[in-house]
Parts: structure tokens; C-alpha cells; sequence
């Protein structure tokens, strides 16, 4: 489906935003749209993009330019039209009894944690936002309270970003809720968090993905129900149900 | 308006239009994507005996104008593709080719049985491009004389039409047509993938766990207009060719290069609904050039 | 700064980066184009005994991240290539691989022995995708026995590094770089183009007169990987990899995969400084990732 | 070579026009330069495009959306960069002492007489323009005198352009000139006009490039002296030298 473009920009540092018309479908937090990047066969498949808000008949996503296909969508300008198709996958659904909800985010994993945010102003959420650098980090959110952790220690605290979320007092408590989206060897501590805490716990997983619904069977996750899809399936799985590969 | 009506076997399709297997799912996927019953038919994902896993991740990437997938076979097996998937299937109305496999001659014979009672399924598509477990895996698409006891072997066991799918990766497709055809098959489908493979230079791995996989797109298209052409020149079944169909002029290639129709295959993942699109084009196109029956262009090549 | 000099049997190249055959012309059209004593090698357009006018047009078509061509092996012949190219081409300082083909095995070993005695051809490269009329048209590169024999007459003739060049129209190319091996080759080069075939759907004609062509570019890379990788892995003689390169991670592909140097065929086209600016960065890699040697490089991919 | 784009417009109908940067390095009418569409590989090669223009440090080609690189070609703007090598190829050399110089041009085949005529401004020239219709026609040349002939009869005279060029009184002297570009056809027609006439005559073949600079062999052209290049022996070719095939 083509989209008119109303705002393509950088957010300073590593991220660009693009703002395209998608009228209000009930799209969630932690689903994703593909986005294809040419009419050209090179680069021929769509790239899967987290939906980083939905508001006002406008879509928002935020990326980073990874390699050629980011590329060539950093050109596109305001006024061209994209075509990207969704809403994909399941969303995060933090229990309505959680005592706390502990979003764990890693550089550009962020993105639906904007809209988590943006779809629950009356829930407090504790961010914890990790990366290599500064850089890393350019993706702001109204969080109620905000950690930082970064590898070369630019920002706060120097290392990975589960070592500040173990420090937070809310770990203590059996009914906080963790939710994370990022690199997969983030993904795996928190899950290993999750479990040996007993926190329920969401993961967003990023899997190179075909098709975005379904049929390609290029995006397998295993877990204890045996494979499954990252697009419909997921992004997003329960903790302590994925099996870890190295 | 064109007739856009072509015939595979005993099979009457209502255009020439196949959406491909292991790129439409099982079909239901794409029941709120396209109207399933505008479209000639649809091959599913191939199915064996027994449920698969299929291989480790990552399993997909992408190559210039094309990817590689290596998923291993992966599906839900005959008895939940009978009873999960195929009653879903049945209410799109949909015209449905099995696509199947096995690892040993038994094993295909089995699968083309079973299917062949599946009500709901129109016709059969045998994957051949897959190792022989008892003749040290070669591969069973490879060998013209194995290749024509297998043909021949389903086609005892079943009545509806058989659709022989060929692997490009041989030095010369046609003693593999030839094969398909004295076994007594119904069609020839061409091509399958070619085997390829890509490394991610900064960790130094293959960018396909398994090493290899098997590539589609676009840039095959030139190596699948080629073999069709070659098959439609050797046999007298009906060919139904496919590899790197994108647009209705691509699909017009391998019909004008004998093909009686074509499937679509990784283009799916790009536009869902590509092959009601490319139905609708080919029947305005017909329209357009005064054509009055689709069947007119196959094999229409004029050489100079 | 990384060693970047690469071994072919007795040849040592600068770096590893050769022109390849067809793409390069005589190598002097590129002289005001890049520096040819900063690219490893350039190789000639394929070289018979006698001139050749080549095949009617048109010869080439553009294809999904690809082109096919029937150029026909039209040539100079040895005779103007002596006096009329060598002299040029010695000038530029240039090292050059000879390209080179027969319709025979008699005309291979004779065109192999002159090229052998001419000074300024520092290597032969013998392209075996070739009918052989004494065979019934079946290709010398696509038939082991028949290659091995080729390949040592040839060998007996000359005393230059001698390269074979390996179609990858063939079911399995280990067998044949098993033969080119054998048959005393110093190296093998990979891959040729595919067959391919392309229809202008407007006038129904083939888009290359002679129906099929020879499909290069980055569309088959993956192929060509994959056949590199085969051939690696089965020979000890060093593998020249090439098909589809236009970047420097693209290079590194084929030296991971187990190439030892590469070719750049239809870039040449696109940006006729290419093999320079390749040759740059590769040394820049090397130097960016602390690699002391371009060798350490070579069949460096690491399985799971 | 990367050069910035200055303008880039339509010329209204069927043809555009760019402009970008380019020194004058003594490029001559009749050469052409050979346009990357893109830094994808789909479409993978150069299109060769007639100089129509080459004037203070700008040069300009004029085109016609052909197919699928010439839209592509379309969507670029002022302001961006166009790969562009050249030029390449021979030019029309006008003998000095022609009594009439006589340019048949069909459709965007009129480009390089653009430059042609810029280039001699002082020489009297004759134009033969002629298209399949009124939209075929859309490049203006200030010839001395311009006749026209269109197929469907929407500007002056139906039919062919060569017949318009056979009713000149100039195709009375045997000192005259022709040179002609345009589909194969018409260059056919005025080669043979050219032989009958015993007048003197160059002609611009088209044909598909792969390279252009002469080392592809994809652009051969059977000429009495054996196989030439299009793209180093021609585009300009003499009259009466090309064996014609149908
Ligand atoms: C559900 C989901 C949501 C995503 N959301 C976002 C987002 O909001 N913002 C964002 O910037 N990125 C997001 N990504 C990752 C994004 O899809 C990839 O970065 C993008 O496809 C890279 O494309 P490219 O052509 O620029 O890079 P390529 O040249 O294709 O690759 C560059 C690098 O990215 C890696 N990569 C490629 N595809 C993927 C993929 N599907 N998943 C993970 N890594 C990949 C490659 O291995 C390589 O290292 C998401 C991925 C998934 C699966
Ligand atoms: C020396 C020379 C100078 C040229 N000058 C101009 C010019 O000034 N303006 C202009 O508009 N066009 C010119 N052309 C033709 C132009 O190169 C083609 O129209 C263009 O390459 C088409 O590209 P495309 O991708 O848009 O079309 P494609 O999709 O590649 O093809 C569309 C149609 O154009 C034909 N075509 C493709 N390439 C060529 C070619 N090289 N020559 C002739 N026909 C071709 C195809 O057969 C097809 O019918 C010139 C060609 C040559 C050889
Ligand atoms: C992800 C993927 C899975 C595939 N799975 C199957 C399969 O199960 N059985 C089969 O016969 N072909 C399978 N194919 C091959 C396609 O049906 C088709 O032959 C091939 O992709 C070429 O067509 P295309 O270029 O249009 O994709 C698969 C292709 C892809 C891309
Ligand atoms: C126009 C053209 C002409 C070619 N001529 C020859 C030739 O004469 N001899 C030969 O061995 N290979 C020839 N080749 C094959 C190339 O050398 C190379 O193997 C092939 O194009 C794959 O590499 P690429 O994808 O980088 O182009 C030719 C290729 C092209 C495109
Ligand atoms: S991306 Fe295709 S099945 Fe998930
Ligand atoms: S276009 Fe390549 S030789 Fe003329």
C-alpha cells in the first residue's frame, strides 16, 4: 500500500524518523510494518520496521541505516509516497496488575516503546535504554523514570544495560513485568532474568523475516511448542518459552 | 474478453495464473490478501508424510535481485494439512495443487496416495529436487532413469494430474523432460531453485546455516526461460513454468516460451495479492493486442 | 600495509583483482581508463587461431541485476592479437592472461602453443565453454573425461601457468575441477555465464538473435560462490573466483569461500575502474580488520 | 563520474531534458555519454544518451521515457548527482564546402542536431523532423528552414519524413549533405536515398550498448569493411558503407 511521507528526519545521531498517513486499524505496540524499499528488484525484499507510534492518521517509525535498504529509505522525501504493509505480528500486553513495568530497550529497539508509552500515559514504566555510545541512545521517550547504560560508559553508567535493571528495586518484586526489545544477547540475559527472578517477562524478537506474514517460514523461533514464527507468532514471546541457540 | 482458461491434465484452470509452493503458506494466509478463487490455483507448501522441522536459522537472505532460502522442507504433515489446514482451504474455494515430497520412492508414492483421496486438493506437484536417502543422496530430479521409475511409480498410485516440478541444477534439462513425460506424468513444472550460497564476509560465516540454499527471484528468471523453452521444445505435456515472475511481461515470457502457465513465486512476499494483479494484466493484455484466447500465446516465439 | 601479492602456479600478481575475459577488451581501451600495473591481471577477450566476425544482433540484453550476451566469440585472432595488440599492450606494463578457445582439441593446443611463445602473456586461460564439432557440439567443459584430456594436451604444449575455466552449466562442477586437476592445470577459474534466454513479449522474438546467451553479472553471484566454494573444496590448485562481483565485499566473498584471486567481468562495464578501485579497498580491508596477508584470507569461512 | 544536476524538465509532450555540470573537454555533436541509472544493480547498465548540448559548462541530454531506466532517469532532480561517462564515439563532420547541410532527425533523434546547430550557428542548415505524431516532435531546433512530417498527419505532412527530404530542391545538388538520426528504418531509407542521390551522407545508428567505450562487442554493425562498433566506429557512420539486415 503506497503512503504519502509528511515527515522524514533525523533524530540526530544515528536515527531517522519517518512519519507516513495510516489511518487508526488498531495497530499495538510492538507490531510491525514491512516496508519496501524500491520498485526496483535490488533490493527486492520488504524490511520489517516496529511501528514506533500511531496517532492522529499519521504512522511513525524510527530506524537506523544499517545497510543498503535503510539506505535508500534515508533518501525518500516528505511529499513521496512508500508503500508498506501491515500491521504484523503479536503486541506487548503488560497484565493490568503489574506492580511495575520495566521496559528494557537496546539502540533502535526503542522504537515500539515509544508507542508502548505513547497507548499507556497512565502507566508508569521504568525505562532501562542501552548501547554502544551515545549515539545509540537518540530515540527519546516520556518514560516515568529512565536508566541509561552504555558500553564505552559515554552515558551514565558503563555496561550492559541488565546490570542496571538488576540494581532497580522493582526487581525485588514477583509481580513487576519486564518487556524488552533489542540484540539478541540482550534479549537472552533478560530472559534468563525472567526466569531465574520468576518476573513475567515479553520479548521482541528480530529475526530476518521473507514475508512478514507467514508463509516464507524464513523467520523460525524455537521454543518449547517447537518452531515457530517471529512475524505472527511474534515479535513478541512470553519469556522462558524461547530456546536459545548460540 | 480473452478466454483465459487453460488445461494441466483433466485440470480446467481459470487463467494461467499459479501462486507457487513454499511462497503462498497453505493458502488461508492469503484468503484477506487476494480473492483466492481469481487466481488459476494455488501450490502449497511441500508436504510430507510426516511433519518437519526443518533446518537451523538463519535460513533466508537476500542476493542481487533474488534470495536464498534453505528452510529445510519445513511443513505440518499429511494428517494436519488433512485435517487443519484443508477444511479452511475448502471454504475459499480455491484450486489447490499439493506439492509433496519424501526422501525415499515409497515415500512419494505414499504422500501422492494420500493426497490423491484428499477432497479438496485438484492436483498433485512432485518436488524432485531432493536427495535419495537410499541411493546415497543424489538427488532424484538429477537422474533421468530414476527420475522416470518415480514419475512412473506415483503415477500408478494416483488419478489426478500429476505436475513433475524440475531442478534447474543439471547440465541439460531435456532427458529430464523426456523422463517426466514417458513416466506419464501430466505437466512438467520448471523451475525449482538454483543452488546457491552467500557468506557474510565480516564473521566470515555463510549467511544460510546449512551452507547452501536455494536461490529464486528475478535474477534467476533468464536460467528459467531458458529450461522452458527447452522443455516445451522436447515434450508435448503442457509445461508450467515459473522463476522470477514479477511483472504480466514476465509472465508473457515464459508463456510465449511455451509455457501453458506460470507460477509465481518469491514475488509473493513482496506484493501478497501479485497474482490477482498479474491474472487481471494478462487478461487486459490479451484484451488489448486482440487476442483472443490465452492459449494462442504459448509457445508463440518467432524466430528469426 | 598487507601483503597483497597472490600466487598462479608460477605467476605472481600484485594483488588479486584480474579483469576478466570479454569485459576488458585488449586491456589498452582501459589504458586512459585506470592504472593497469595497479590491478593484479587483466585477461584478454577470448583468442581462436583464426579471426571471428562473432554472432548477428542483437548480442545483449539487460536482465533483473543482469545482462545476457551471445557476442559469438568474435576476436581479433592470434595473428593481429601478435602484431597488432601485444606491442600496445606491453606498454601499458600490464600483466596478461590470454584467453583463449578452440573448436577443436587440435586448434586449443595450437592456439595455447603460440600464445605460449609470445612474450608479454604472462598466463593462458582456456575458456571450455565450447562446442566441440568433432564431438557432436557437446562442450569440452561439460564432460570430465573429455576435459581431463583437453586439459593435459594442452598442458604438454606450454610452459605459462595454465588456467581452465569452468562453465557452471553442469549438474556438479567437482568432477570437472577434479579433471582440470588431473589434467595438470595450474588453476581453476569460476564461473562462466549461465544459459540464459530473454523474450521481447512486444514482437515475441528472442532479445538475443541466437536465442540463448551467456547471463553474467550480479544476479548469478550466488551460483558462482557456491561453485567456488565446490571447487575449493575438492582441488588443491588455486581457484580464481569470479561472477558477479562489483563490490569489495563481494571480492571477499570469493577469497572466504576459497579463491585465492577474482575476476571482474560486466562491472568493467558499468565503471571501468573497478578492478582499481577494488583492489584499493580490498588492501584497505585487510589493513582496517589487522589481516597481514590477502592469503590468510583464502577458504577462511567458518561452519557452524 | 558524479555531476550535479541543474535543471531537469520537461520539454512538454513526450520528451525531458537535463542539464548538468560538465567542463567543456571538446565533445562534439553526434557523440553521446553513457548514464548510470542507479546505484542498484537493477537496472544494471549504462543507457547511452545523444549530447544534445554542450554550452558554458553545462551539458545537456534530451530523452524520451522509454522504459523502465528512462522513468527511473525521470525521477531524479535539480539539485542531485547523475554518473555520467563520455563522451564517447564519432561526430558529424559536415564536409566544409557542402552546398546544403540537410538533417533528417525522427523523434528524440533530433538531439544531437541541437548541438549540431549550436556548434554552427554560421552554417545553414535544412531540417527533416518527423515522428509518429504532433507529441513525437517535441524538440525545437532553430534550423534555418524546418519542414515536418508526422504518420498521423497532425503536423503538415502525413507520412514518412524521407519523403518530405526526397521533394527539397536542394536533393538536386550533388554537393549537398545529409546527416540523419533516428530509428532504423528512416536511417535505412535516407542510406539508401543517400547512394541513389550519389550524395554524400552520415547517419547515427542506435544501437544497444552495453559498455560504450568498445569492449563489450554487444553494439556491432556490419559495415562492407567487416563488424564495427556502434559506440567507437559510429554512432556516426558514412552513407553507403552499412549492410543493412532486416
Ligand atoms: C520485527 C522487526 C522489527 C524491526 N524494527 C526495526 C526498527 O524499528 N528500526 C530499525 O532500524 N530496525 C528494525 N528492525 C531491523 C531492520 O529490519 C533491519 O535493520 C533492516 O532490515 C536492515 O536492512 P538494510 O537493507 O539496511 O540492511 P542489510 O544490508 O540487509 O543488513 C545490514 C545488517 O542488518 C542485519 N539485518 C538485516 N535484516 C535484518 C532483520 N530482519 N532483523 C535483524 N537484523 C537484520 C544484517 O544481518 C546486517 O548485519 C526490525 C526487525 C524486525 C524483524
Ligand atoms: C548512441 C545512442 C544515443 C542515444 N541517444 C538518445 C537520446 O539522446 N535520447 C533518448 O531518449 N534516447 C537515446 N538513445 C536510446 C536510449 O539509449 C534508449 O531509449 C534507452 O536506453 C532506453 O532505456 P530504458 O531503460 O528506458 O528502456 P528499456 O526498458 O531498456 O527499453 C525500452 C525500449 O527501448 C529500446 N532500447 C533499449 N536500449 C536501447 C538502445 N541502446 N538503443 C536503442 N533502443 C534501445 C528497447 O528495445 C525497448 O524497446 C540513444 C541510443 C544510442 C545507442
Ligand atoms: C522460501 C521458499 C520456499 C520454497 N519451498 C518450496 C517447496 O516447499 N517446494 C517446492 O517445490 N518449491 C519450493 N520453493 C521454490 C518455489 O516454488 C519456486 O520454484 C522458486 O522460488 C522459483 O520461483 P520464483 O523465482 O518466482 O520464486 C520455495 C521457494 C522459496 C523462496
Ligand atoms: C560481453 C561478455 C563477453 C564475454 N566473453 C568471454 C570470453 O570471450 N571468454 C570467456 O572465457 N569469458 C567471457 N565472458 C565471461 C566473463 O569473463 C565472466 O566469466 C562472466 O561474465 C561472469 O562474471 P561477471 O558476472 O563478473 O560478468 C564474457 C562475458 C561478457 C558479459
Ligand atoms: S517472515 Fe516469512 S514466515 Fe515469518
Ligand atoms: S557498446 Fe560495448 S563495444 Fe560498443
Amino acid at each position: 500500500m503506497k503512503r504519502k511521507i509528511i515527515r522524514h528526519e533525523s533524530l540526530g545521531g544515528r536515527y531517522r524518523s519517518m512519519d507516513f498517513e495510516w489511518p487508526d486499524d488498531g495497530a499495538k505496540p510492538g507490531q510491525f510494518v514491512m516496508v519496501r524499499i524500491s520498485d526496483s528488484t535490488d533490493p527486492l525484499l520488504r524490511r520489517p520496521m516496529s511501528i514506533a507510534n500511531l496517532e492522529d492518521g499519521l504512522m511513525s517509525i524510527i530506524y537506523n541505516v544499517a545497510g543498503r535498504g535503510t539506505s535508500l529509505m534515508a533518501e525518500k522525501r516528505a511529499g513521496e509516497a512508500v508503500d508498506v504493509l501491515g500491521p504484523f505480528g503479536t503486541s506487548f500486553d503488560p497484565p493490568k496488575n503489574a506492580s511495575h513495568l520495566l521496559c528494557v530497550m537496546g539502540g533502535v529497539g526503542a522504537a515500539p516503546f515509544l508507542f508502548l508509552k505513547k497507548r499507556n500515559k497512565d502507566r508508569k514504566m521504568v525505562g532501562f535504554y542501552g548501547a554502544a555510545n551515545k549515539d545509540g541512545l537518540g530515540i527519546s521517550i516520556p518514560m516515568d523514570e529512565m536508566h541509561f547504560a552504555t558500553e564505552d560508559g559515554s552515558v551514565e553508567k558503563r555496561g550492559l544495560v541488565t546490570d542496571v535493571l538488576l540494581e532497580h528495586p522493582a526487581m525485588k518484586n514477583r509481580d513487576a513485568h519486564i518487556m524488552a526489545c533489542g540484540p539478541k544477547g540482550m534479549l537472552r540475559a533478560v530472559d534468563e532474568i525472567c526466569v531465574k527472578h520468576k518476573i513475567s517477562g515479553e520479548l521482541s524478537l528480530e529475526e530476518r523475516m521473507g514475508c512478514g506474514f507467514g508463509v516464507c517460514l524464513g523467520c523460525a523461533v524455537e521454543t518449547d511448542a517447537g518452531n515457530k514464527r517471529a512475524c505472527v507468532d511474534g515479535p513478541v514471546f512470553k519469556a522462558g518459552t524461547i530456546r536459545w541457540r548460540t | 474478453m480473452a478466454n483465459m482458461k487453460v488445461r494441466i491434465g483433466s485440470l480446467e484452470l481459470a487463467n494461467p495464473v499459479i501462486a507457487a509452493s513454499g511462497t503462498f503458506g497453505y493458502g488461508v494466509e492469503f484468503a484477506d490478501k487476494l480473492d483466492l478463487r481469481k487466481i488459476g490455483a494455488f501450490a502449497t507448501k511441500g508436504l510430507s508424510l510426516k511433519k518437519r522441522a526443518g533446518n537451523p536459522m538463519p535460513r533466508i537472505c537476500e542476493t542481487p535481485s533474488g534470495m536464498i532460502n534453505s528452510i529445510g522442507l519445513e511443513n505440518v504433515g499429511l494428517d494436519a494439512f488433512e485435517s487443519e489446514k484443508l477444511p479452511l482451504i475448502r471454504k475459499t474455494g480455491a484450486r489447490v495443487v499439493a506439492n509433496f515430497f519424501g526422501e525415499t520412492q515409497g515415500e512419494y508414492v505414499a504422500a501422492a496416495a494420500r493426497l490423491d483421496a484428499m477432497d479438496g486438493v485438484h492436483a498433485l506437484e512432485m518436488n524432485v529436487s531432493c536427495p535419495n536417502v537410499e541411493k546415497g543422496g543424489i538427488e532424484f530430479g538429477s537422474d533421468p532413469v530414476l527420475l522416470e521409475k518415480l514419475t512412473a511409480s506415483v503415477r500408478k498410485a494416483v488419478r489426478k494430474p500429476l505436475i513433475v516440478k524440475l531442478s534447474p541444477n543439471v547440465a541439460d534439462v531435456r532427458p529430464l523432460a523426456m523422463a517426466v513425460q514417458n513416466g506419464g506424468a501430466d505437466a512438467i513444472s520448471a523451475i525449482n531453485t538454483l543452488k546457491g550460497m552467500s557468506i557474510n564476509v565480516r564473521t566470515r560465516e555463510p549467511k544460510i546455516r546449512r551452507v547452501f540454499g536455494g536461490l529464486s527471484g528475478p535474477a534467476i528468471r533468464p536460467v528459467a526461460v531458458r529450461m522452458v523453452y527447452e522443455c516445451a521444445t522436447t515434450v508435448k505435456i503442457p509445461i508450467i513454468g515459473l522463476g522470477g515472475i514479477t511483472t504480466v511481461e514476465d509472465a508473457l515470457e515464459f508463456l510465449i516460451a511455451g509455457a501453458t502457465a506460470v507460477q509465481v513465486g518469491t514475488m509473493n512476499f513482496v506484493e501478497p495479492s501479485i497474482c490477482e494483479r498479474l491474472a487481471d494484466e494478462l487478461s487486459k493484455w490479451c484484451d488489448a493486442e486482440g487476442i483472443a484466447d490465452v492459449n494462442d500465446l504459448v509457445g508463440s516465439l518467432k524466430l528469426g
